[in-house]
């Protein structure tokens, strides 16, 4: 029930994405969906998915893009004439890869299976995520720390008024 | 390890290398001609007969794991074709003009062009005798766009691309030959293959055969592949063109002769018919093309492919006599034909001018000139005396030997003697006879200089003429059983 | 000094000299001369001496191309009676006619060239004589050729003179074409890479095919004949000799009359044994023969050219001497007419020549006249080639001709009436060109004042006077031909002598009353003045048809090879590249949608290709 | 010692950088290239030690490798990124021209070091066998780039091309990510080499699933590789972005991307099932990159820009290979191929950023009459053009030869075909730079400075076109 | 109860609406967010898999991991992506895709 409802929502709102004009209007469906799409992670006992989801998506980034349309106050997208060629074919691109992934989704019986329970004692999720990522994935993780070192860099160097 | 093979090969590089670095180049071009000449010809008066074989080896290995290596060495063929070669680059050194415009890069191209044709004839690694051709593509390239004349542009986008892709073919060819040997035994020395062969380890599929024949074929302009080369040689400067229809076109036959010929019995044998259809296009079609030109450097450039229908006729009597007569030929026609262009751009450079319409009676002004054009154009009708009738008529006796599937080639070929009778007469007569225009009056007679260079071209094609066993017993050294 | 030294120098000497002069003394005109001459009375001694001390034998030289078994040809000289007789031919004319060019182009520019040109001549014409194989007989062949070719175009300035060379060598090249396949096809025939031969005494036997295979044997000696046909200016290759008389006189006198166009015949003579051996062959050289004397004789009747009549007389002749070629039961026969016609037609030539000098070349006999006062010795010389040509009793043109008539009789009676003809126009013609520039009055002014020429050129004139007269009596028969084969008169009824005689008064007669005292030509014939329109035909062949033929091939390569062939696929490429190039939009949502696309198509090839 | 210390000790160096130019306050800030490339050099000379992977057991060894493709192409990625730093002084003026600084330099030295991490990210890329790990590194990577692309901010040129690549990059991003989640929604792993085990096992039902998966990731791997129909962004970007960087571009991010293809395939084409899907996938791939990127070159007129189409037909080729991985030799072949590669590229680059500098514009027609104007660039263009049209006696051709030898081996013969017939477009289109040297008049006669650097830098990468051309055999053997 | 299928459904079409907003919208801006809801159907995918699929009845920790990089990567990228954004802005005034054909054919 909960998946009906927040995955006919998420989508809804993603696709008011594609439809609204206004750049304001499209960032707010787009951090709806996202909650949404939190919403759909505590469903699969992913809570703190979910809850890094709504933080970084619904606050970070979609602060970031409103301020960024704030600031460069960008009106909506001037009505330019539709290019037909290009909608069509991008519309067509869509249906065919919908049809082909719909159809590998639903030919493979192993995808029917209903959510399966999880047994055992489990520690917490967060503990869970904790654990594997010093673990096991302390290298990416390292790596993860140069990437936001070099874009931490890369975003000064390119919005700075003036360089020094 | 003898290093006279790869010094010839080095000389040139080398003086190309100070030329750059700022030596004078005209100079340094010269002696370097100079002493490959005697380093040639001491080699050819040292060669071995009764050992025969190859001699003056030498070996560098460059990928011993797939049987790739740097060998250089020489049978009679190789020094037959060594000589040629440095007789010609000398002749086209010397007989080069004053060049205004970047010297250096003129004498740089010449002198790769023939490095690299040297370094292909002494090779004995398949690869390398490619790589070695290759060297020569980019100076013509350069040549023929900044010092020829005409339509030179085009020609020379024509020629590289046709040579290009031709050579790439080439590659693809030998590549599959090379595949085709057992995988244990993979080379590329000559030596290796010819001996696989005779031991009848290695059969490779008669196709690749056929690749070999397009990609070869399209260097030596075998008909069809032909188109690239009259409007290179009309347009090329005349050493270009020395060196390019004198030398390095032979590279192709010199290939088919040493690939071809030992790997491929069953296949020559299986599609000389094909192979005598286009010889037929060379000579019957071709000569016929060539009667038709208005200028003397397109009759001559037309000749030039011409005249490769007798040789490929000689490869395709498969017999010793023929296939000696094509090498004696492929010697002969590259002095001849040297000394055409030679003389070509002579007459160019004091005329401006190769239309028959606007030539004639140029004997009267120029009557050394002439003289020495009359020998070149009679050597290439094959007028006995020259190397090119001994070929000639040596590669009758080996067609008619072959057997009757000769007999309409071979009554072409004799007939092609008449046909090139008619155009070079042509040639001569609307040059040199008849009356003279006014404009001509003041024309120089040729330089001392260009006469010398031409007269080292025309005079070993006298003493072969006259004496041809001298070549004979030469080259029958590389002919396979 | 052994015999085949000499025979050696006598062969090579020429070749020095013209080397010399080409290299060294070009400058110099006395030197040149000087140096040629020379050479040409070492070769007339060193002719006589092989001849007198009857050197037969097979000289070897060195083997210009040896494989052995499978293919030699040897540069060796042969010396037989045949060779032998050929060689006195040659070495006692040629410096006759040398010193009288001296007096004749002495005015002339290019004239250490011509003496240059006239000593490889002689060298090329001993070697043909001297060659004992066909291929050497080719090479030769081929260097008398060229040879002519620089001399017909002495005066390459003139445009007739340029073409006539032209003309001259590639005409040649066509007979050579036939002559060549043919010794291609005795070799084959004799074995080809198994001991195949072509030496003389070799071919002469007939091979083992031939006799099993009498067509394949008419067929080569044919093709052979063929080079006999270009150079002796046979019908229907005839057509370069009468042009070639552009050249200098000497030269139309020495090569164009006495030898080299001989030589044609000499090779007939030479593979006589075989040619006899095979009677279609023969037919059809006799029919070419008689067909071309008859040809040339009727053709002669209508020049104007005191050359060209002289030239055609020259074809007719030759015609005679293949006829014999083609009937004889020996090779002597038609070497006796060759024999006796070179010193006469050499002879006439000269005169003619001095003529022209003392007409200030003026060769047109309608503009000479009455020049038998003023040219005493020049006219005296001229009658006794003029009778000996039209076979007058007692002068050497009658004895040759007599038994090629009988000889013709006897084996075949269409070509006796066809060649008796021919013996009645050679008369008629000669006597035409004697009446109407000996006789009669002044026709222009040239003639007026014209002059007996120097000695240097009559001396020599008196020299070939003398053999003009005599070579036919049996004592040279006998010094000269005994040897080569018998020339016994065969047994003919009394009428074929009488009717030799018949038409040679006929024809004398008919000329005299005819071109008594007239001005201009009584009878004017467009038909033969044009010389049958054959020129005319062969022009149009060669513009028409080769040219076309050419033009044709050379649209083709063109448009068609190069066109469609190699530039369109270049153009192909170059559009198809335009074309792409094109997908690349520079907006990034037509990216995306490619992308897209691609995505699609990838996935939906990875699920689906199998 | 181990493998894993040259990322790292590039990323420290890339650190220490970055402090020193921001305490440091000298205006040229040339020294920090020269320094980057120091460092870089001395990494080079560290991975020349002996070295191991990481320990079995150990969290690292299930992310990276150390074998001999890891090996051979963090050398190559540490050259080429040397040769990038070295490039850098010479773009100076560009630089300051388009950046909008209150002093000379402003920003100049950032522009130096961001080179660094991008390396570390494609070092890390080149020798990661998971999924994860080559995400992560590929973005560490990815993600700089896009700033140095766009890092003109004043040049409009610069900007579009960083935008493009920024969207076009995200999308491809996106469909990696996407592929990575299938392919372990299906087999439950994310490591490259656990994948056939996994599949093995997988029913015959799943393979739909699994094949959606691999065509993602071969989407994102074709879009770094330039394989058409993916390969659009670059002829712009390459265009548009920073001289230095572009030549970055089309030499090593392209060669990352190639390894993880061919680590991929390697793993998969054992795979019964897969092999022959995946062989055609790859051949049609190869033929339609060949196809676009050499005639879709012919009838460019802008330098850089027919470099990028040029390294898209580069890309063809080795596509190649890649389609006859089977042949034992594919690995050396390619590997050679690249070394060559990056020798005549970057070498074109650095010849083109001369020119440039001097003329003011990368059009063909800006190198009229460079022979004249300056022998020494001239030369080492043709070198390069040689050698990237693959004459004889240069890097280009051995590379050239050994790809259609293996081609050949796998019976590739449509692609054999087709590649002759490109090669012979490639003459045309590398010979317009020749023929713009040395036929045409130059518009001035002004000669044409050099830097030292430069020079030296020309004439290192001139050697290796020569060396690898002439005496291939020790590369060749270090790569077998 | 859903199953697997539902939620690999919902994040294909989730992708493929960002897909669509890519090729269809010409606002940078708003197909950066396109962007955005592909990374994130890719994460529902694979929260999806890693509860579906379980290993020894707990999830499969590796997944959520993943996600947990691909989030924080996507944050990197589109800190830098509007970054660019901006001084694209700066210097062309413009977010228009259109606008940006300088480089072309």
């Amino acid at each position: 029930a909960a998946f009906w409802f927040f995955a006919t929502l998420m989508l809804l709102f993603g696709v008011s994405v594609v439809l609204l004009r206004n750049p304001v209007s499209c960032a707010m469906s787009l951090v709806m969906s996202f909650i949404c799409l939190a919403a759909l992670y505590v469903t699969l006992d992913a809570t703190f998915i979910g809850v890094i989801q709504v933080l970084v998506y619904a606050g970070a980034v979609m602060v970031l893009f409103l301020f960024i349309i704030m600031l460069l106050d960008l009106r909506e997208e001037k009505s330019r004439r539709l290019n037909f060629g290009a909608t069509l074919g991008g519309l067509l691109v869509v249906a065919a890869f919908l049809s082909i992934l719909t159809q590998v989704i639903l030919t493979n019986p192993a995808f029917a299976i209903p959510t399966p329970v999880l047994v055992g004692p489990q520690l917490s999720d967060v503990k869970m995520i904790g654990m594997t990522l010093f673990h096991s994935f302390g290298l990416p993780f390292e790596v993860i720390g140069v990437l936001l070192l070099s874009a931490t860099v890369g975003v000064v160097v390119l919005s700075r008024r003036t360089l020094r | 390890m003898s290093l006279l093979l790869i010094l010839l090969i080095v000389l040139p590089l080398a003086a190309s290398v100070l030329i750059m670095l700022g030596a004078a180049p005209r100079v340094m071009a010269l002696s370097a001609a100079f002493l490959n000449l005697l380093i040639s010809v001491a080699l050819f008066a040292r060669y071995d007969l009764t050992a025969g074989g190859w001699q003056f080896l030498s070996e560098w290995k460059i990928l011993p794991k797939l049987g790739i290596n740097m060998t250089l060495g020489a049978d009679g063929l190789t020094l037959t074709m060594l000589l040629l070669a440095s007789l010609v680059t000398l002749s086209a050194i010397w007989i080069a003009p004053k060049i205004d415009k970047r010297e250096g890069v003129y004498y740089v191209c010449l002198l790769f062009i023939s490095a690299g044709v040297i370094g292909a004839f002494a090779s004995l690694d398949v690869l390398f005798l490619y790589s070695f051709h290759e060297l020569a593509l980019i100076p013509t390239f350069i040549m023929i766009g900044v010092w020829g004349s005409g339509d030179r542009q085009a020609a020379a986008w024509k020629a590289t691309i046709y040579l290009g892709l031709g050579s790439f073919i080439l590659l693809i060819g030998l590549l599959a030959l090379y595949l085709s040997i057992p995988a244990v035994s993979r080379t590329m020395d000559l030596r290796q293959l010819d001996q696989m062969a005779a031991a009848g380890t290695f059969h490779p599929s008669s196709l690749i055969y056929l690749i070999l024949l397009v990609g070869f074929g399209s260097l030596v302009s075998l008909f069809p592949f032909h188109s690239w080369a009259p409007p290179a040689y009309a347009c090329a400067p005349a050493p270009t063109a020395m060196m390019h229809a004198g030398v390095l076109k032979k590279f192709g036959l010199y290939g088919l002769i040493r690939i071809a010929l030992p790997l491929f019995p069953e296949a020559m044998h299986q599609f000389n018919g094909l192979l005598l259809l286009l010889v037929i296009g060379n000579i019957l079609y071709i000569g016929y093309v060539t009667v038709a030109q208005k200028r003397l450097d397109w009759t001559i450039g037309y000749s030039s492919v011409m005249h490769m229908g007798y040789i490929f006729l000689g490869l395709a009597s498969l017999n010793i006599i023929g296939v000696n007569g094509a090498m004696i030929l492929m010697f002969a026609h590259g002095l001849s034909v040297a000394a055409a262009f030679a003389l070509c751009g002579e007459i160019r450079r004091r005329t401006g001018t190769l239309d028959y319409s606007e030539l004639g009676g140029l004997a009267k002004v120029t009557p050394v000139l002439g003289l020495l054009f009359g020998f070149a154009a009679m050597a290439s009708v094959g007028l006995p005396g020259f190397a090119n009738f001994a070929g000639e008529i040596l590669v009758f006796f080996g067609a008619t030997a072959y057997g009757p599937a000769m007999i309409l080639p071979v009554i072409v070929g004799v007939w092609g003697v008449v046909i090139s009778a008619i155009y070079m007469l042509r040639a001569y007569r609307s040059t040199f006879w008849g009356p003279m225009m006014a404009r001509w009056d003041s024309l120089t007679d040729i330089t001392p200089t260009a006469l010398w260079s031409v007269i080292l071209l025309l005079v070993p094609l006298m003493i072969v003429g006259f004496y041809p066993q001298l070549l004979v017993k030469m080259v029958t050294t590389a002919i396979p059983r | 000094m052994n015999l085949s030294t000499i025979a050696w120098i006598t062969l090579f000497v020429p070749l020095v000299a013209a080397a010399l002069i080409l290299f060294v003394t070009r400058a110099s005109k006395p030197l040149a001369a000087g140096l040629v001459i020379l050479s040409a009375l070492i070769t007339t001694i060193g002719g006589w001496t092989l001849f007198a001390k009857s050197a037969d034998g097979i000289y070897h030289g060195f083997n210009w191309v040896d494989f052995g078994h499978a293919l030699s040809i040897p540069f060796d000289l042969a010396l037989d009676p045949l060779s032998r007789t050929m060689l006195v031919v040659v070495t006692t004319i040629s410096p006759v006619v040398f010193i009288y060019s001296i007096g004749y182009m002495k005015e002339e520019v290019g004239f250490a060239r011509f003496f240059a040109g006239l000593a490889l001549f002689l060298f090329s014409m001993l070697g043909i004589v001297l060659a004992n194989n066909l291929v050497m007989m080719f090479i030769f062949w081929e260097l008398v050729g060229v040879s002519s070719y620089i001399l017909i175009g002495h005066y390459y300035q003139k445009a007739s003179a340029a073409d006539a060379a032209k003309q001259a060598f590639l005409v040649n090249r066509i007979g050579d074409f036939g002559f060549m396949l043919g010794i291609l096809l005795f070799w084959i025939a004799t074995g080809g890479p198994e001991g195949g031969t072509f030496t003389f005494a070799a071919i002469n036997h007939p091979a083992p095919i031939f006799v099993q295979n009498p067509a394949l044997l008419a067929v080569a000696v044919v093709l052979i004949f063929c080079g006999t046909v270009g150079k002796s200016a046979q019908f229907p290759l005839h057509v370069w000799l009468p042009n070639s008389m552009e050249g200098p006189t000497p030269v139309s006198s020495l090569l164009h009359a006495a030898t080299m166009v001989a030589a044609g015949v000499y090779l007939l003579a030479r593979i006589f044994p075989i040619l006899s051996s095979s009677p279609e062959a023969s037919e059809i050289v006799a029919w070419t023969g008689a067909i071309t004397a008859l040809g040339a004789g009727i053709l002669a009747t209508q020049q104007d050219d005191i050359k060209g009549i002289l030239a055609y007389s020259t074809i007719s002749q030759l015609g005679y001497m293949v006829t014999g070629a083609g009937l004889a039961v020996s090779a002597a026969l038609p070497m006796f007419h060759l024999f006796t016609h070179a010193f006469f037609k050499c002879l006439l030539f000269l005169t003619a020549g001095s003529v022209i000098l003392g007409m200030h070349h003026e060769q047109n006999i309608w503009k000479m006249g009455g020049l038998k006062g003023k040219m005493p010795i020049t006219f005296l010389t001229y009658c006794c080639g003029m009778l000996a040509l039209s076979g007058c009793p007692f002068f050497s043109g009658h004895y040759s001709k007599d038994l090629i008539m009988a000889c013709s009789w006897e084996h075949h009676r269409g070509i006796f009436w066809v060649v008796v003809i021919a013996a009645g126009l050679t008369p008629f013609y000669m006597m035409r060109q004697a009446m109407v520039v000996f006789f009669g009055k002044p026709r222009s002014e040239h003639s007026e004042h014209a002059h007996e020429s120097p000695l240097v050129m009559t001396i020599p004139l008196i020299l070939l006077a003398i053999p003009a007269v005599v070579a036919g009596y049996p004592f040279f028969e006998h010094t000269f031909f005994h040897e080569i084969g018998t020339l016994s008169e065969p047994e003919v009824p009394a009428y074929v002598p009488q009717v030799f005689l018949g038409v040679f008064l006929a024809g004398l007669a008919l000329a005299f009353f005819l071109y008594r005292n007239v001005e201009k030509d009584p009878i004017r014939i467009p038909f033969l003045e044009n010389r049958f329109y054959i020129d005319d035909l062969y022009f149009w062949i060669v513009r028409v048809i080769q040219g076309g033929f050419a033009k044709l091939c050379s649209f083709t390569d063109r448009w068609f090879i190069d066109g469609i062939l190699v530039r369109g696929s270049a153009t192909l490429v170059w559009t198809v590249g335009f074309a792409l190039r094109f997908l690349q939009l520079g907006n990034i949502q037509a990216y995306a949608l490619f992308f897209g696309i691609g995505v699609v198509g990838l996935i939906y090839m990875l699920l689906h290709v199998r | 010692m181990n493998s894993l210390f040259l990322e790292i000790a590039v990323v420290l160096l890339g650190i220490v950088l970055l402090l020193v130019e921001a305490f440091s306050d000298r205006s040229n800030k040339d020294y920090l290239a020269y320094l980057g490339a120091a460092g870089l050099t001395g990494v080079l000379a560290l991975s020349f030690l002996p070295q191991i992977g990481p320990l079995p057991g150990s969290p690292e060894a299930a992310f990276i490798t150390s074998d001999i493709l890891s090996v051979f192409f963090v050398r190559f990625l540490l050259v080429a990124t040397i040769v990038t730093l070295l490039m850098i002084p010479g773009y100076r003026t560009v630089l300051e021209r388009y950046l909008p600084s209150e002093r000379a330099g402003g920003g100049v030295g950032e522009f130096a070091i961001l080179p660094l991490f991008v390396c570390a990210g494609l070092m890390w890329m080149v020798s990661s066998i998971d999924f994860i790990m080559i995400f992560v590194s590929l973005e560490l990577a990815t993600i700089t780039l896009y700033v140095l692309v766009t890092y003109l901010r004043q040049n409009t040129a610069s900007l579009e091309a960083g935008t493009k690549f920024l969207i076009l990059g995200a999308l491809s991003t996106g469909f990696i990510v996407y592929g990575i989640s299938w392919i372990f929604g299906v087999t439950g792993t994310t490591n490259i080499l656990a994948l056939p085990d996994a599949i093995s096992t997988l029913p015959e039902s799943s393979l739909y699933a699994l094949l959606f998966g691999i065509a993602m990731i071969l989407v994102a791997l074709s879009f770094k590789t330039g394989a058409f129909p993916f390969q659009f962004w670059i002829p712009d970007v390459y265009q548009g972005a920073p001289m230095p960087i572009t030549s970055y571009l089309s030499v090593a991010s392209k060669a990352a991307g190639f390894v993880v293809l061919i680590r991929f395939l390697l793993s998969l084409e054992a795979i019964p099932v897969l092999t022959n899907k995946l062989n055609a996938v790859i051949t049609l791939l190869a033929a339609l990159t060949l196809i676009f990127g050499n005639f879709a070159a012919i009838p460019q007129t802008n330098m850089k820009r027919l470099l990028g189409y040029s390294s898209v037909a580069h890309a063809g080729y080795l596509l190649m290979g890649v389609a006859s991985l089977a042949s034992m030799m594919a690995i050396p072949a390619i590997g050679f191929y690249f070394a060559g590669y990056l020798a005549m590229t970057m070498l074109a680059f650095v010849v083109l950023q001369a020119v440039s500098e001097a003329t003011g514009g990368d059009e063909i027609s800006r190198f009229n009459g460079l022979s004249k104007r300056s022998p020494f660039l001239a030369g080492a263009m043709l070198l390069s053009a040689a050698s990237l049209a693959g004459i004889p006696f240069t890097a280009g051709f051995i590379g050239k030869l050994l790809i259609f030898e293996v081609a050949l081996k796998q019976g590739h013969y449509g692609l054999v075909m087709l590649g002759c017939v490109t090669v012979a477009a490639g003459f045309y289109y590398y010979f317009k730079v020749i023929r713009a040297m040395y036929w045409q008049q130059p518009s001035e006669e002004t000669a044409i400075p050099v830097s030292a650097t430069t020079r030296w830098l020309i004439l290192l990468l001139g050697a290796g076109i020569l060396i690898l051309g002439i005496y291939p055999a020790p590369l060749l053997a270090a790569l077998r | 109860m859903p199953t697997l299928a539902n939620y690999l459904i919902a994040s294909g079409l989730l992708f493929a609406t960002g897909l669509g907003v890519v090729m269809l919208r010409r606002s940078i801006i708003v197909i950066f967010m396109g962007l955005e809801l592909m990374l994130n159907a890719a994460n529902l995918s694979l929260v999806a898999f890693s509860r579906y699929g379980l290993v020894s009845g707990h999830q499969n920790y590796d997944a959520q991991i993943l996600v947990f990089f691909i989030i924080s990567v996507a944050a990197a990228e589109v800190a830098v992506g509007l970054a660019i954004i901006v001084s694209l802005y700066r210097a062309r005034q413009t977010t228009h895709v259109e606008d940006l054909d300088s480089l072309k054919f």
